[in-house]
């Protein structure tokens, strides 16, 4: 089962990257941008045999690793379930 | 011998290769700040390694669209001569002088230490008019991104049109050669017509005096003389 | 101020405060603070900014010299290494931080003892770090050593400061409470330095570099809480590093001072606005007045309090000449940094804050640093160790065998996983990096060289405080006469468990004490430091690490000496020993520990003076090159050192033993004041030995195969020792 | 109008954290996750008077900016359209 899994910063924890962005982004004449904030999106396959089991298990593995909980958030989608 | 250097915020590497060239060519080089569009004529562009911008997004990336970048681009299409060393060469990729990109490096580690170099058979370039192919230089790498990355049929095409330039060989039987995971072991190459370089390694930190090696004085001899004949 | 806002005692016990202290508070202001004004006072009198249970020990330092231009007092000490050039450095630590968000925690650990360094007006030349985590084994350790390592290298490599040295320690007392120091060392002009006291009432108070979030708030005061498994759950929001905006506020702040127009500068580090505003304008005598709707801030609706406690990063605040308030300005656009200014120094000697055109506060500022409360806390050392004998210790077992299990030791292992995450080349001022004894760096453009060495042994304090607080300075003394340099001062960072209980503040004393009588004996006096308590979880306590960072100086760089053997043929020597040697001292040794089993017992004694002339031998032998290499015996004795030698470099040794006693106490006891010396023209150097009364016995030969011979022992190749030596951090991190 | 994008690499591009977060994984007993990929979710506000217009301004940051169409591919989502 296909998954995908966000990772954001917390509200409130600095985003020196987004910040970057956003000025490089303006300095090339994109000054409709603004707020911008930089995480990372995971795909993998989880062997399971339905989407729920599937979201349960991709929560452990944030818990456990994928994500630093102490500053970012995750949320999940299981998108095939085939 | 006239050189200039580029200097981005967050280059930290800018003082050590203007030390270096001034060492050399007993120039100093023009510094060159990012917002400048404006290049006086010069032999060649050096672009030094650091954290330009952070490294933030894709290393290089924002550094690559910096106004300084436009004239270097410029520089370039008249066939004037640029070396990019680490964040240069990450920079050289972004703005499409150079072929292919750079990744994380295997280990998912910065790694700092020597490594051993042999110079390439490579195409017509003035970079490497003093040092016969298989040369062996001993330079240290310092990078988080280095892992050199094209899909088969370029890295094919860069070996066949000579555009090689260096590749990591055995250096310390306690590991492995390669220090970063690099697609064929390549360490830096050439642009298609040999008037463009990147690479990993920092010669600037191999002048002897001091440092363990001195082959990186030995490469930029022979790059800062090419480019000036 | 409305009643609304008052505060009770209650309040004030939540932020950490006593009830002693908050009457105190009630009778200074003569009245009840609101909670911004009682945010301010618990920062301040936090253990963090207040020392107050070891200002009192701090005090008998010895903080004077020929070399001091500063001592503690200011954000680093500085120190003079003629020709009008000045070290100025300071090590600092951000444990808990650390435990809670390892690459955050020291990533912004870096940033902030940099900060300390610049604020100085100088360049930061180089950056260590001494580190303790819990058992190898234990399995926190892997995820805390690969987060903090990977966030020192993030934050150094990044602004372009090599990291050159450092240490790492691993014991179960760590396994939930780990160390993380960083000391940084920067190059200024003896006549340029800049300090904190504010000046000039009615000069501009400007606030520059990154905006203010709600980062850290009160981090100050976590640092001085124990920990309990609770606080983990309780996480406050952690500080996040920028160092490509450290980098910007680096550049911009030494461009600022280079063009004369600041007149005072602080960095805002722990409890941010607070401190940095409290201390200049207390230093200077003054007041000061700041406009708290003027602080750029990325976040809404941020209160007063907030404002003033929070620990955003790259954050500094100076007082500038007003006729140069638009050169300052033109400086920070150049690089994309906020230049604000947020108020004015005033001649009240009062703190003042205005927040949506009320006053959020309004303070005296005495009491904040003057009444800060100082405690002398009882103490109630613990009995003094068995001293162990060789007999209780020795196992029987072959040589090799014993060396092969200390060189893959977790304490004696090779840390090149650590350092070579690190760039240790930037600058290209580097001669000595990581992996030897002290690091050496050479002052740009010149003939000179600084060297720098952070130690501590923490078993020898933990089992006799005051020997264990001598030994880390005299193992740093070492450290940087075997490379050739000359020591000049310390910085240190005491990292204790809870000063409340009698035991540990006995521990505090004793190394306190044995700190500065080694300091005084060698005349490296303090110049600064940092204090971090309460370093325990669910009431296990570390084992004591007062970590020490010195600094030497060389004149001549290039006659600077590494450790690793080059030439065959040349004579080996022991150096503060004598040739009637049998025997050694393995209480408390790594034998004892991963050997036989068995930690504690009395540490070998430190004598400070014999560790002087035994030092300045060395620098004289190296001086006028009779000797071409050197190391100094510590941790493993005589034969890991030995071998360590070999590993280093390209030729071997051979060595006779001594006849009768114990081959393995001779080997890896560990008593102090020796150096292992190649010499080049023996004749000389026996000379200068007995000159200087200095003990030192001939024990073998370099020769040319690369292999380490012992008397009747097989010969252990080079290849073998490197092989047991290199992989046991690289295999736990797989 | 808030804009997500999602940068993910071309299939055929090596990604050594996404193998490495793998191993990671199945070392502590994830074995059932595979084919893991790691690419970045872009956030950000843009101000236009709708989302096609949003959309479009996006492109052109990715175009120009935010991915590098040599290695990565980029999708666009418009969130908030109100
Ligand atoms: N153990 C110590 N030995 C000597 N000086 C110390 C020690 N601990 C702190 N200091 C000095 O006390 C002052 C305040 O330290 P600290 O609060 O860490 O400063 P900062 O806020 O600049 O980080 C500094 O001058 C520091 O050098
Ligand atoms: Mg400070």
């Amino acid at each position: 089962m296909q998954v995908k899994i966000n990772i954001s910063l917390k509200t409130g924890v600095l985003d020196p990257q987004g910040r970057a962005v956003e000025n490089a982004l303006s300095g090339l004449g994109f000054t409709d941008a603004s707020q911008v904030r930089i995480g990372k999106q995971i795909t993998l396959d989880i062997d399971a045999e339905d989407s729920a089991r599937a979201e349960q298990r991709a929560a452990r593995m944030c818990e456990s690793l994928l994500a630093n909980t102490v500053i970012e958030d995750y949320s999940i989608e299981v998108i095939d379930a085939s | 011998m006239r050189s200039a250097i580029l200097i981005f915020p967050g280059s930290n590497c800018d003082r050590d290769m203007m030390v270096a060239v001034e060492r050399i060519t007993g120039r100093r080089p023009a510094l060159v700040w990012h917002k400048d569009s404006q290049l006086d004529p010069v032999d060649i562009v050096i672009i030094p390694g650091g954290f330009s911008f952070g490294d933030y997004l894709r290393c290089g990336a924002l550094a690559a669209r910096a106004p300084a970048m436009e004239a270097v681009i410029d520089h370039a299409s008249r066939g004037g001569a640029v070396l990019g060393v680490c964040n240069g060469f990450q920079i050289l990729l972004e703005t499409g002088l150079l072929p292919g990109t750079l990744v994380r490096n295997g280990g998912l580690k910065f790694v700092c230490r020597e490594v051993r170099l042999a110079v390439q058979e490579t195409l017509e370039t003035p970079f490497l008019d003093d040092l016969s192919s298989g040369t062996e230089l001993r330079i240290p790498v310092a990078h988080n991104e280095g892992n050199y990355f094209a899909d088969d049929a370029l890295l094919d095409s860069l070996e066949e049109g000579g555009q090689i330039a260096l590749r990591y060989i055995e250096n310390d039987p306690t590991r492995t050669a390669n220090p970063n995971g690099s697609a064929r072991n390549i360490a830096g190459i050439l642009s298609a017509n040999g008037r463009v370089m990147g690479m990993m390694p920092h010669p600037e930190r191999a002048m002897g005096n001091g440092h363990p090696s001195e082959d990186g004085r030995k490469f930029l001899t022979s790059v800062l003389e090419g480019v000036a004949r | 101020m409305s009643k609304a806002n008052e505060m009770s005692f209650n309040d004030a016990e939540q932020m950490g405060l006593s009830f002693e202290e908050w009457q105190l508070i009630l009778k200074r202001l003569e009245r009840t603070p609101n909670l911004c004004e009682l945010g301010i006072f618990s920062a301040m009198w936090s253990e963090h900014c207040s020392y107050k249970s070891s200002k009192k020990w701090l005090k008998t330092l010895p903080t004077e010299g020929e070399q001091v231009i500063q001592g503690p007092g200011e954000n680093a000490g500085v120190v003079d290494i003629g020709d009008g050039l000045a070290a100025v450095f300071k090590i600092e630590s951000h444990n808990h931080p650390s435990f809670i968000e390892p690459y955050q925690g020291a990533a912004t650990g870096v940033g902030g003892i940099l900060r300390d360094v610049f604020t100085m007006g100088a360049r930061p030349i180089a950056l260590l770090n001494a580190l303790r985590f819990g058992d190898i084994e234990h399995e926190k350790t892997k995820h805390l050593l690969s987060g903090v390592v990977a966030g020192i290298g993030g934050y150094g490599n990044c602004i372009g400061i090599p990291t050159v040295g450092g240490e790492v320690n691993f014991h179960s007392s760590y396994n939930g409470n780990i160390l993380v120091n960083a000391m940084a060392v920067g190059l200024a002009h003896s006549d340029r330095i800049f300090y904190s006291a504010a000046t000039g009432s009615g000069n501009p108070v400007i606030y520059v570099g990154a905006k203010t979030g709600r980062d850290g708030i009160h981090g100050a005061t976590m640092a001085s809480a124990e920990f309990s498994d609770e606080t983990e759950s309780k996480r406050p929001t952690v500080q996040v590093g920028d160092p490509f905006t450290g980098k910007l506020l680096m550049e911009a702040c030494l461009e600022l001072m280079a063009a004369d127009a600041v007149l005072s500068i602080q960095d805002m580090g722990a409890a941010g606005l607070t401190s940095s505003s409290v201390e200049m304008a207390s230093k200077g005598g003054l007041g000061m007045e700041i406009d708290l709707d003027l602080v750029p801030v990325r976040e809404e609706a941020m209160s007063a309090y907030e404002i003033m406690l929070s620990e955003s990063q790259e954050r500094m605040l100076m007082v500038i000449k007003p006729e140069q308030a638009e050169t300052a300005r033109a400086i920070f656009e150049k690089w994309d940094l906020d230049f604000m200014p947020i108020g004015k120094v005033t001649d009240t000697e009062r703190l003042v804050l205005l927040k949506d055109n009320e006053i959020a506060c309004d303070i005296p500022l005495a009491p904040l640093v003057d009444d800060a409360p100082e405690y002398d806390r009882p103490y109630r050392p613990e009995e003094l160790q068995p001293v162990l004998s060789t007999e209780q210790l020795e196992k029987d077992l072959p040589l090799a065998e014993v060396l092969q299990r200390l060189l893959a030791s977790a304490d004696l292992c090779s840390r090149r996983w650590i350092y070579e995450q690190y760039d240790s080349d930037v600058m290209a001022d580097t001669i000595t990096g990581p992996g030897g004894d002290a690091a050496l760096v050479r002052i740009h453009n010149t003939d000179k060289g600084l060297a720098v060495s952070t130690d501590c042994t923490p078993r020898y304090v933990d089992a006799d405080p005051f020997e264990g607080g001598k030994q880390a300075v005299c193992e740093a003394y070492r450290n940087i006469s075997a490379s050739g340099a000359k020591p000049l001062a310390v910085t240190n960072n005491l990292n204790f468990g809870n000063p409340e209980k009698q035991d540990i503040m006995a521990q505090i004393v004793g190394a306190v004490n044995g700190m500065g009588n080694a300091c005084r004996t060698l005349n490296t006096p303090v110049v600064s430091g940092n204090v971090s308590l309460y370093n325990e979880t669910d009431s296990m306590a570390i084992q004591p690490c007062p970590v020490i960072g010195m600094i030497g100086v060389i004149d001549d760089w290039t006659k600077a000496k590494g450790c690793g053997l080059a030439n065959a043929g040349k004579a080996l020597f022991v150096v503060g020993q004598s040739d009637d040697v049998k025997d050694g001292w393995l209480g408390c040794s790594v034998y004892a520990r991963e050997i036989a089993g068995r930690e504690g017992g009395a540490p070998p004694s430190v004598d400070p003076a014999l560790e002087g002339r035994n030092g300045t031998l060395i620098r004289q032998a190296i001086e006028s090159e009779l000797i071409e290499a050197a190391h100094d015996i510590s941790d493993g004795g005589l034969v890991v050192a030995l071998a360590e030698m070999v590993m280093a470099g390209q030729c071997g040794a051979k060595i006779t033993c001594p006849e009768g006693g114990s081959l393995h106490g001779w080997a890896f006891g560990e008593d102090q004041a020796r150096y292992i010396a190649v010499v080049s023209d023996v004749p000389a150097f026996t000379a200068l030995c007995a000159a200087s009364e200095v003990e030192a016995i001939q024990i073998g030969e370099t020769i040319s195969e690369c292999e380490l011979t012992l008397a009747g022992l097989p010969p252990i190749s080079k290849e073998d020792m490197v092989a047991w030596h290199s992989k046991t951090i690289d295999n736990l991190m797989g």
